[in-house]
Order: C-alpha cells, then structure tokens, then sequence
C-alpha cells in the first residue's frame, strides 16, 4: 500500500470506527431510556432493589463479618443441599 | 561417550540463542512485575511463565511439529520434507540453509495439501506438536478462550450504575477515541517509515487502548496473530499502570472546581431493567453491528446469567471454575507467542510506545467529553468520572474515585465511575467489531 | 462514503430476514419461559440465548467457513470455491443463484477431498468456523457433552428407593410406551402424508416421550441431527410442563380410593447394595444391549463415584463445576440448530405435538401399569407413582405426590415415586439403546 | 420408502422396542432382588444406613476444630469479595 | 422375527469373547481394590470402570470408526474400506478373514491417504470414533492431561522440607536407581528371550520405578503407548502398595541404632525462597535437560501458582475443579487401554513383575543412599527417609515416619521425609527427560 | 536389534541416566543453598512465615442452622485437608 494511501485508509477508519460508535451507543443510551421509563411505569420500582446482591444481612461491629460468613455459609449451603434433593 | 555428546548438544545451555536468553529475562520481569508490583498477576503470571517456556531451547513448547522437526531433525527428514512440500535442496548448502529455505517455504506459500504431507513426515518420525502449540490452536486460534473470559466477565459486572444513569455512556464512546487515534498514530508511523505496520496490525494496536484484555486479544487473534503476544502484554502491563498513567492527565484537564462536583445519587434500578439490559443491547448489536456479535453475545449472555436469578449454578461456574481454567490456559497460550523471533524486534518497542499514548488519549478525551456534557446538560457531571471510560475495570473507577477525594474528601465518585467503566467495555467491544467487519 | 453503505449493507438490520427475526423472538419467548415462569432455566436460558445468537444476520455463528464464505463472500470467492468443488456456476446467473447452486453441492454429495479444498480457499481468504458452530462439533457432534452430563445426572441421583422396591422398574419399563407410541405416530402421520418424518426421524422425535434431555440429545444427535433444535426444546418444554400435562390424565384414570393408598415404608438400603447396582446394571448393559452402553455406562459410573465413598473429589466435580460447564456449553450448541432456516418447518410443529402426545401416553401407560400390578400383587401400589415413571427427575415424582396428598393429605408418595422416577431414566437409556441398534 | 412399509417398521420397532425394555428390566428386578437378598444374608444392614449422607458428625464441637473452619470460612469469604468489587 | 435376530447377534453375550470377559473380571478386580483396600481411588477407580467400559462387546468405545467398521461391518462395507486402502480382498475368503486383512494393514503401513479416506467410508456408512477413544486422544495423545494433573500436583507440593534441607535431592536422585535397574532387567529379560520388549519399552516400564502416576501415563504415551495400559496400572497399584513393599526393604538395610536417630528440626523457610525455587528449577531444566520441560515445567508452573500469593483463584482451581476434571477423563482414557487383545498377554505379567521390583530397588537405593551420607556428614540423617525418595507422595513419607515411630516413639520424621518425597518428584521427571531424549 | 546391542544400550542408558539425575539434582542442591544463603543474607526471615497459610482471625455464635453449617464446613474442611495431606 502506498503511504499516502495507508494514511488516508487509516483516517477514514478513525472517523468511521469513532462516529459509529457515537452512533450505537447513542442508540442504546436512548432505548435504554426508553425501556428504563417503560419498565417504572409499569412495574414501579419496589423501594430498594438496586445492588443489594449478596449482601447478606449483619450490620457494623465486631462480629458482623462473622455473621456475613455464616449466612453466606448458610445459603451456600442450602443451594448444595437444594440441588441435590 | 557419545551418547554424552549427544545429551550436551541437546542441552539448552549448548543452544541457547542470545534472543532466547533475552525473553526468559523478560518472562522474569513480567513475572516480578506480575508479583512483586501486582501487574493483573492473575494474567501476567502465566503469560510470562508461558513465555520462559516458549523460549527454552530445543524444546518447542511453542511450535508445530513440523516447525519443530525443520529446526532440528537430521539431513535426512529434512530430505522427506522438502520432497513432500515440493521444494528442491541445494545438495552442496549445509543443513542450516536447508532449514532456513524450507521454513519459509512452510510459513509462506506451501499448499494446504503439501504442508499435510510435511507435518505427516515430522509425525512418522517422532515429533509432535508442542504443548503451548496446541493451547494456542484451541485457546485462541479458535477464539473460544477469549470469548469465555468474556462471558466470565460478564457475569461480574454489574450495569446497575449505567442504567440509573444511561447518559455516562457518552463517556465510555468518548474514551474510545483512544483507540483510533492511536491506529492512526501507527499508520502515521508506517508513512513516516519509522515502523512498517500494516493497517490490520495498526487496528489490532490501537485495541490496547480499550484496555480490555480478551477484546485485544480476540481482536489481534483475528487480525495480527503475528503481534499477539506483544500487544496482550501491552494491555494488560498498561491496565495494571492505569493509577501511574491517569491522575497527572485527568488533573491536567480539569480545574479543582470541576474536580469538587457532587454528583447526585443514583437511583435504584429494577431486576427487570437489568435482565432487558443485556437483551436490548443484544438485538443492538444483531441490528447494527453483527462482527460485534461474538464478544458482546457472549457478554451478554454472562449478565444475563448473572441477572436473571434462575441459573445462579451456571453464573457461580462461569465466575469461578471456568473462568479460572480458560485464564490458565489463556495466560500460558499468550506466553506461547512471546519466542524471541517475533517478539524481539522494533515493532514491540513501537506497540508499547503506542499503547501507553492510547490509554492516555483515551484518558483525555473521556474527560473533555465529561467536560463537554456539563456545557449542554443541567445535571453535572464531575470530568473525573470520564477518565473511567477506557474501562480498566475496575481499576479505572478507582482511580477517578481517589483523585476525586483529594479534591473532596466527601464526594464518592466510585459508584458514578463504575456507569462509564462498564460503558467503556461495551465501547471498546463496539470499536472491535468495527474494525473486524473492515479488515477481518 | 463507500465505508459508510459497506458498513450498512453489512448490519443486521439490512439483511435481518423474517425467519431469523421470527426466531430470535422464539428465542427471547424460551427466555421469557424460562426466566419467569422458571422452566428447566438451567438448559432453556442457554438454549434460547443460543437461538438469538444463531440468527443473527450475517454473523454466522452457528455455521461453518465454508457455509459463511458462500453465504456472503464475493463472487470471485465463490467462483474460487466452484472450482474446489468442482461445480460449474452458469456465468449468466448472478451470484445469488452461484450460492444456492454451492451450498446444494457442498451441503449433497460432494467429496471428503473436495469439501476440505473448498474449505481450505474459505478459510484463506478470511472467513472462519463461528463459535456455535464449533462448540456443536465438539460438544454434541462427538456426543461427549451430553454423555458428560448424564454421568453428573448419575453423581446426582440416589438409587436408594428404587432398590428398596425394585418392582417400581415395572412402572418405569411401561411409561417408555409413549415413546414408541409417538414413534408410531409420527411415522402414521408420515404414510397418511401429513408429515414427512423418517424412521431415524420419527425415533428421534419418540425418545422425547422419555422426558429425558441428554437422552433425547444424545439419540437425535445420533438419528437426526438436523431435528435436535426442536426435540430438545420440546424435551425440555414438556419436561416443564409436566405439572400441567401430568395430573389431569392422573385423575382421570384412577379413582379417589386408588388415589388414597398407603405405601409401606421403604427398607433402608446398605451401602453395598447401592456400590453393586451400577456395576450390576452396566453388566448387563454389557451383555444385552451394547448400544446403550455410552447412555448407561456414563450413568453407571457417576453413580459409582457417589456410592463408593472414595472419591468424594471427583463426585463434587462431576455433580458442580464439570456439569454446569458442560451444561453451559451444551445449551449454547443446542441453541446454534435453532436456526431459521431449519427450525421453522411445519415438521417443528408435527414434533411439538408429537411430544405432548409423548408425555401424555407415558404418563397413562405407567398409571395403568401400576394398576395392574396391583390386581396380581398384594403389596399395594399407589397407581399415581406410576405417572413418575416418564423420569422428568425429580419434578415428575413431585407431582405424584402432590396428587397424592390432595387425595390423602398424610400420604407423602415423593420417596415411593422416586423409584420409578430413577426406573424411567433408565429404561428411556434402554428405549435409546434398542433404537440406535436398529438405526444408528 | 413405501408408506405401508414405513408403517410396518414402525410397528415392528415398536413391539419390538417395548418388548426389549420390559425384559431387561424385568431381568434387572430379577437381578436386584437376587442381589439385595444376598448383601442382606451376608451382610446384615447396619441399623439405617439409608439416605444419611453429608449429615456429619456436627455435635460437640466447639473446639479447636470448629475455630479453625470458621476462621478459613471468614477468609474464603473476604477472598470472594475482594474478587467481586 | 429378523429383527430379534438382529438384537440377539448384536447383543454381548452372543458376542462376548473370552479375554473380554477376563477383562471386565479384572476391571471389577481393580474397582475393588480402589474402593475397598483404598488403592489409589482417585484414578483406579475412573481406570477400572474404563476397564470394563473399554471390553464391552460390540459397543466399540475404545477404538475408531474405522476399526469398528472393519470389526462389525457388513461385507459390502468391508469392501469399500478394502479400496479406499488400496487392499485386495481374497474373493474366496470369508468376511473374518477380510477383516484381519483390513485391521492388519490399517494398523501398519496403510498412508495417511489411504486412511483418510477409509475413515471416511467408515464414518459415511454410521461409524463413529468411541467415547473413550476420543477421550484418549485429546486427554493423552497429545500429552495435556498427565501434563495438568502434573501442575495441580505441583500446586499441592509444599517445597519447604526440601528447602530447609536440600540434602535430600541426593536421596531422591538415588531412589531414581529403581528406574533405570529395572530398564536394564526388562532389557536383559528381552535378551534372555523371557520377553520381547524393545528398548523404548523397556525404558517406558522402568519409569513405574518412579512412582509417579503422571510421569509414567507421559512417558508411556511417548514411548510405549501400545503398554501404557499395563504401565499405568502397575504405577497406580504399587504406589498404593508401598506400605507394604517398602517396610520389609527398609527394616532389612538398616540397624534398630539407625532408625532411631533423630534429625534436627527444620529451619523455616521464607516465602521468597519457596517463590524463586521453581523458577530456579526451570531454568535449570531449560539449561540442561530441554526434553523434561514440559513435564517439570507444568510441575513449577503450579508450584509457583501455589506459592505467590497473588493468584489464589487459579491456584485453588488447579488443585480442584481442573485437576478433578481431568482425573475422570484421564482415568477413563488409561482405562480404554486396557483392551483385551493389548492387554491380557505375558508381557503384562513381565510389567508387573518388573514394576515391583522397580519400587524395591528405589527403596533399597534410598536408603543405602543415605548411609552413604551419613558417613561424609556430621549432619545426621535417619536413612528410613531414604526411602521416601521414590515419591508415590505422601505415602511413602508416611511410611518412613511410621517405620521410625515403630523404633523411636518420639521420632517424628514426616516433615524430613518430605523433602526425599518431592525431590524423588523431580528426580523421575528428569530420569523421564533423559529417556525421552535419547528414545523420544 | 541384536541382543547384545540391546543390552549394551541399556546399560549405557543405565549409567548415563543415573549420572544425569545426579549431576542435575546436585546442581540443584548447589543453586538452592546459594539461593537461600543469598536470601536469608539480604531478606532476613522474619521470625516465623513457614506454613502459616490460611489461619485468620475467627470468632464465637450458636443455634441449630448455625451448628448445621459449620459441622458441614468442618466435614468440607476435613476432607480438604485430607486431600492435601
Ligand atoms: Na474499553
Ligand atoms: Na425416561
Ligand atoms: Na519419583
């Protein structure tokens, strides 16, 4: 390939590759939107589901990581016995 | 007393090429580096174990048995071989030239039928593929190891802070920029003569600054094998530098004030927005990007395991066993491309020059895009957050959410830093797919 | 400009055809099912996310290079593949015709050499084999995942009741009757014309009726592989379905007072007992019906690993992270035949008929078995276990017991339905074995 | 193939396939019975050994033991979340 | 009625042959000795059950499409195998003797063509390679499965012992002499014409000396895979044994006086020597026996995996879910050696006899070994650790303790037995290179 | 192969073999005393950091669920450790 043609190729990559993925996340910021208000209006957000993953119940003191372990012990081991019943 | 001779010629010691002795030293530093400054060690450790095993002599770990049987075997097999590719030896050249013509014959233009024959040869009399060979045909010539991790990650992250605020994706596309910027920086190069990259390879170049190790390894599988190892090492050497590289350009482009903002809390998200998110963004990619399909499907499909509470066996397996066991394999197969041959030469200094200029661009213009969006929106926006779109996850977020205490030591960036962090995964993703649907 | 309508005619929107829009919708509706209304999720988000993955327009991934490259290749690429081939393309036709004309001949009866050259030119000038459709080679084309999973099956399942009550094998034996009832039926549908399934088709699509996924993986994969979309996901739909198919036909057939019985308590079984039967049971596998001895022997030795006590290691691994690494794999490469142009077939809904008819004669076929054996026993049988004989571990033994319990609210029937729920495992392997004798 | 031929190989596998499972597994009750009855001659069934898997010993620990596990437990645990954040 | 005719000539029992019925006798043997004397389960008992799996008759698990098509074929069939191998058929002669004409030149000097294209024919009429068979080809055809489960082992090993004495590489350098006396007597065996082993052979039974079950399973399947069966049942079994074979050696060489010294407690060990231990050990692998790296290579990889720190999640899952995975499929695979035909001949009584005698020469040399020490140190050493030397880790470490417990209550010599344990580790991987590089 | 020639290769395998195990495992002796002499010279070990992995920190609580969870994790713990030792 020539040099100047490689330049151009690469420019024209650059512009394309940088505009299109303007464009597509564009495009998911407004579905996203748009499912987002879809899905609150028609299924009201129940007060606090948001990162609430795994953490189990406790609280702050001395013996709350103990606690953490041993519900996290507790489910581990409900979900063992769980699969095999 | 021969048979002792034959044991000290076999040695490493008595083959070792000083290219070889260089990369065990590199696979030591990779490997000091991986343990000792804590360089993403769960890669850097076996990509630079993989790598000392690539470079022992005479032991090909990391070639095929025919590039194996080219390199050592005696006149004779090298006689079969040549008859079974159709090449003529020079019968008064000595056997090293022999190698040296029948290798380029078998890396160039050797018919799939002939090289067959050949690697029958190499078989019949005793050698075999080497063990970092074959990781790497399955691992990555394949693709599946990338796209595994891929998934694994996937199931680890959490798009809750991205959906509670959807605009910080500008961000993750803003920062992408430094992907493309550096693409053309290595085509500037190649113009300039001062390196000789292909545009393919410039692309795969460029992919470091995504910093997202599998979608740079996948990409330069696909499109510059012949740079994999160099730029895989590059990606994941410039993640683990993401708190050295960033701060002084994020304090560079923003004023203590801009620095200061709160942001405001993010709302709470639904389950159910979170098992459409990996869906929507899915049939996006089926609409508008299909070369994308293999990376973000395979994201995708992770988070949806991971969200949709049904398959928690499957998730747990895809975060842990099984991503555990690819990444093992991955590491060692990326390793396999560290030989002294490809590895030691400009280029490599050129890609690592180049990659740390991608994060830093990509840095800069995550920020000036968070910048941007404070002069057309009302709801502010602190720039640092933007440095997070590079991805790095979750390292970059860290590091907005450190420079943003020292600004504040109130304000807690971390969770709105994770909205652009993940973002940037999809964006760096998206460049991929661009980029293999042209030059794939 | 030229990169800009590239880049469109490339996206999916552009070539997105019905039947694959049609298809990712089914896909999304296997996720709706199995996501909310919680059927056999464990395989069905798999699967369906494999579907969507598969149609996605011009990604091919679930595919091969060579189906790819004459798929969308240029016509210079196609004519190169021609030549492979063999074929003449008509230079008047456009190069539409060119493909269908290739894939024809390369789908028929061209040569082993002549695929593989073609392949070769495929493979050269870019295009490569897509995930799916590599995973599905490996995973089902070798029959290695669902025998891999049917040895966790056998890690996970306790004998114990059965051996308590072996005649519960009787209940098991007679529900295999909706088996070869719809394999009977499916080959009346095709003599009368309505449908055009073969023997192999018609035998795949009854070992449905076994209520078993790897079974019914395993024998279409062997019988008919261009069916395996449809029948795993009518195995595993039905399989869901099991608490609305079964109970009517229950009631229907038994009276309140057959309903009411007690069952004597189970003995407890010794351990060696439980060491011994799958030895036994692969015995006489061994001896009678060799074809069944992939299904049984993997079976068997799971069941090994868990009873013998001494390899509790490799127990784990084969009941967690080898089964659910499998399992992921294997809904993916189930997921690659959901393609269009296959699934949507009139003959996908002969077999989503012909299942449900499965289910439903296995289910009388064990109820009145148990009702049988009552008139020549005097131990009494409760007829409704008989019902757990299709297997559909453990949901079908569940639903005997709730039946059950809404006749006698203190008869707890779950570890008496267990027996011929294990029992029904094992004759479906039976049922497949004597199938693949005749026509594998 | 002929219709009516299709239908006879239909009807054949069928009376054909049936009548193989009843008998295997008619042999196979024979032989578990057979076999059971023999294991319980010789080896008269240990009280209930039934389906008392994974329920061990527990009870009176409290102990060194107990420490320990719960200590690798809380490591196991902290581990696992450093993984995920 | 034909048709029962079929399933009855298709059955086992019509078709079971008298080896295999030994064989299946000796699979239920090796399962016994695995679950109720404690032999090894972790492998005999996936070995046993292959056993058995591998003798099926008619089911053909352990063999190609293409042996099982010239084994069970139709004469047709037989024919069209016959000239896509270039073989002229005796059109007099009945298919039987066809079929030994076929096997005999498939099995030797048919080309890679002619094989091709006869697996072909074999796989076009419904023929498909075994379970097993494939499970042998992937697991240790290509040598990764010994290779991994040799990394899980050294993610297991604790190097520490040996580090604080390094001494003992001396003793598990002499126990090394148990392989290579047994060499030399299944050699002189062959000379004497007892037996017909050549010197690969001979080479291969000798590694069981080392009693290392993976070292042996990848030597034999380099040089001796057609006994690898017979090896690596040997290895499995005799490693189990050593409480039984080694105290009688070991009470016999030494004095009550010896065996009741006591060694000085071990110093302990930093964790930055345990971290650039394996990599010492690499390079000096690289520098001097290239042919050992990927056995010890693999072995450091795990260890430093192990011993870092920073990898804990790779770690953890090349001592877990990997290594558990790959012990099914390897145990499985060695079990599909154990055909009859290969199996049941007396050269696999020579291998039994001979792998004895291996351990008891590893064990006498250990020990005298360590006399030897004792008379040029002051340094005292116990010479029962001697013994450990042989690995089969931590049995034979336990054994010494146990054996000097016996004369000195208080003498605990586990810990100092483990350096003699793993250094014997090493020892037979370097023994396994040099035999590799002279007959490899 | 005659059977002279035979057994004169190995028993020049024999000898060559033995002594290479030899050799290499004596270097390895040297290079290890070295590399720890060298250590313990510029990294003084630090009192005790032998095989002190896996111990942190542990606490105390009751009730039946808890009891059930940590007598299964001392069962996992146990085979654990069993597996190792
Ligand atoms: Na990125
Ligand atoms: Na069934
Ligand atoms: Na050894």
């Amino acid at each position: 390939m020539q040099n100047a043609e490689l330049l151009n190729e690469g420019l024209a990559l650059m512009a394309l590759g940088m505009g299109f993925v303007f464009i597509f996340l564009t495009v998911l910021v407004i579905s996203v939107t748009l499912m987002s208000s879809t899905v609150r209006r028609f299924h009201p957000a129940p007060a606090s589901s948001a990162p609430v993953r795994r953490e189990p119940p406790a609280s702050s003191s001395q013996d709350d990581e103990v606690q953490a372990v041993i519900s996290a012990a507790v489910h581990r081991y409900r979900r063992q016995k769980g699969r095999e019943s | 007393m021969d048979k002792v001779i034959t044991l000290w010629e076999g040695s490493g010691l008595y083959n070792l090429q000083l290219g070889q002795a260089v990369m065990i030293v590199v696979g030591l530093v990779l490997l000091y580096l991986a343990i000792y400054k804590k360089f993403e060690p769960l890669l850097l450790v076996p990509i630079g174990f993989g790598g000392i095993l690539a470079n022992i002599p005479e032991a090909g770990l990391a070639i095929s048995a025919l590039d194996q049987a080219i390199e050592v075997a005696k006149p004779a097999v090298l006689q079969q071989i040549a008859t079974a590719l159709g090449v003529a030896l020079d019968p008064l050249a000595n056997a090293e030239s022999w190698r040296v013509a029948l290798k380029s014959v078998a890396d160039g233009n050797a018919s799939a039928e002939a090289l067959r024959a050949a690697k029958y040869v190499a078989v019949n009399v005793g050698y075999s593929d080497g063990m970092l060979y074959n990781f790497y045909k399955v691992a990555i010539g394949t693709g599946v190891a990338p796209l595994i991790i891929f998934m694994g990650v996937g199931a680890m992250t959490d798009f809750g802070p991205l959906l509670a605020n959807p605009r910080t994706l500008f961000l993750g596309a803003a920062a992408q920029f430094g992907i493309f910027a550096t693409l053309f920086g290595a085509v500037a190069l190649s113009s300039m003569g001062v390196m000789d990259f292909s545009l393919n390879q410039a692309a795969a170049i460029g992919i470091i600054g995504g910093a997202d190790g599998p979608t740079s390894i996948y990409v330069s599988s696909v499109l510059a094998p012949e740079l994999l190892g160099a730029i895989a090492v590059a990606a994941y050497a410039y993640m683990a530098l993401v708190p050295l590289i960033q701060p002084p350009i994020m304090r560079l482009l923003t004023s203590k004030k801009e620095r200061e903002i709160t942001m405001t809390q993010l709302r709470p998200v639904s389950k159910l927005e979170k098992i459409i998110f990996p869906l929507m963004l899915l049939i996006l990619v089926a609409l508008f990007l299909p070369d994308a399909a293999p990376l973000l499907g395979m994201f995708c499909f992770g988070n949806l395991m991971r969200e949709c509470g049904v398959v928690e066996r499957l998730s747990d397996t895809a975060q842990n066993s099984l991503i555990n066991i690819v990444t093992i394999i991955l590491g060692l197969s990326v390793g396999s491309k560290l030989m002294a041959e490809s590895f030691l030469s400009v280029e490599t200094l050129g890609i690592l020059g180049l990659g740390i200029v991608a994060f830093g661009i990509g840095t800069a213009a995550g920020v000036l895009m968070a910048k941007l969006m404070n002069l057309v929106s009302k709801m502010p926006i602190n720039p640092l957050i933007g440095a997070a779109g590079v991805s790095a996850v979750p390292m970059a977020a860290r590091v907005a959410n450190k420079v943003g205490l020292e600004a504040n030591p109130h304000n807690f960036l971390l969770m709105h830093a994770m909205g652009p962090n993940v973002a940037g995964v999809i964006g760096s993703a998206v460049a991929a797919g661009v980029m293999i649907k042209y030059l794939g």
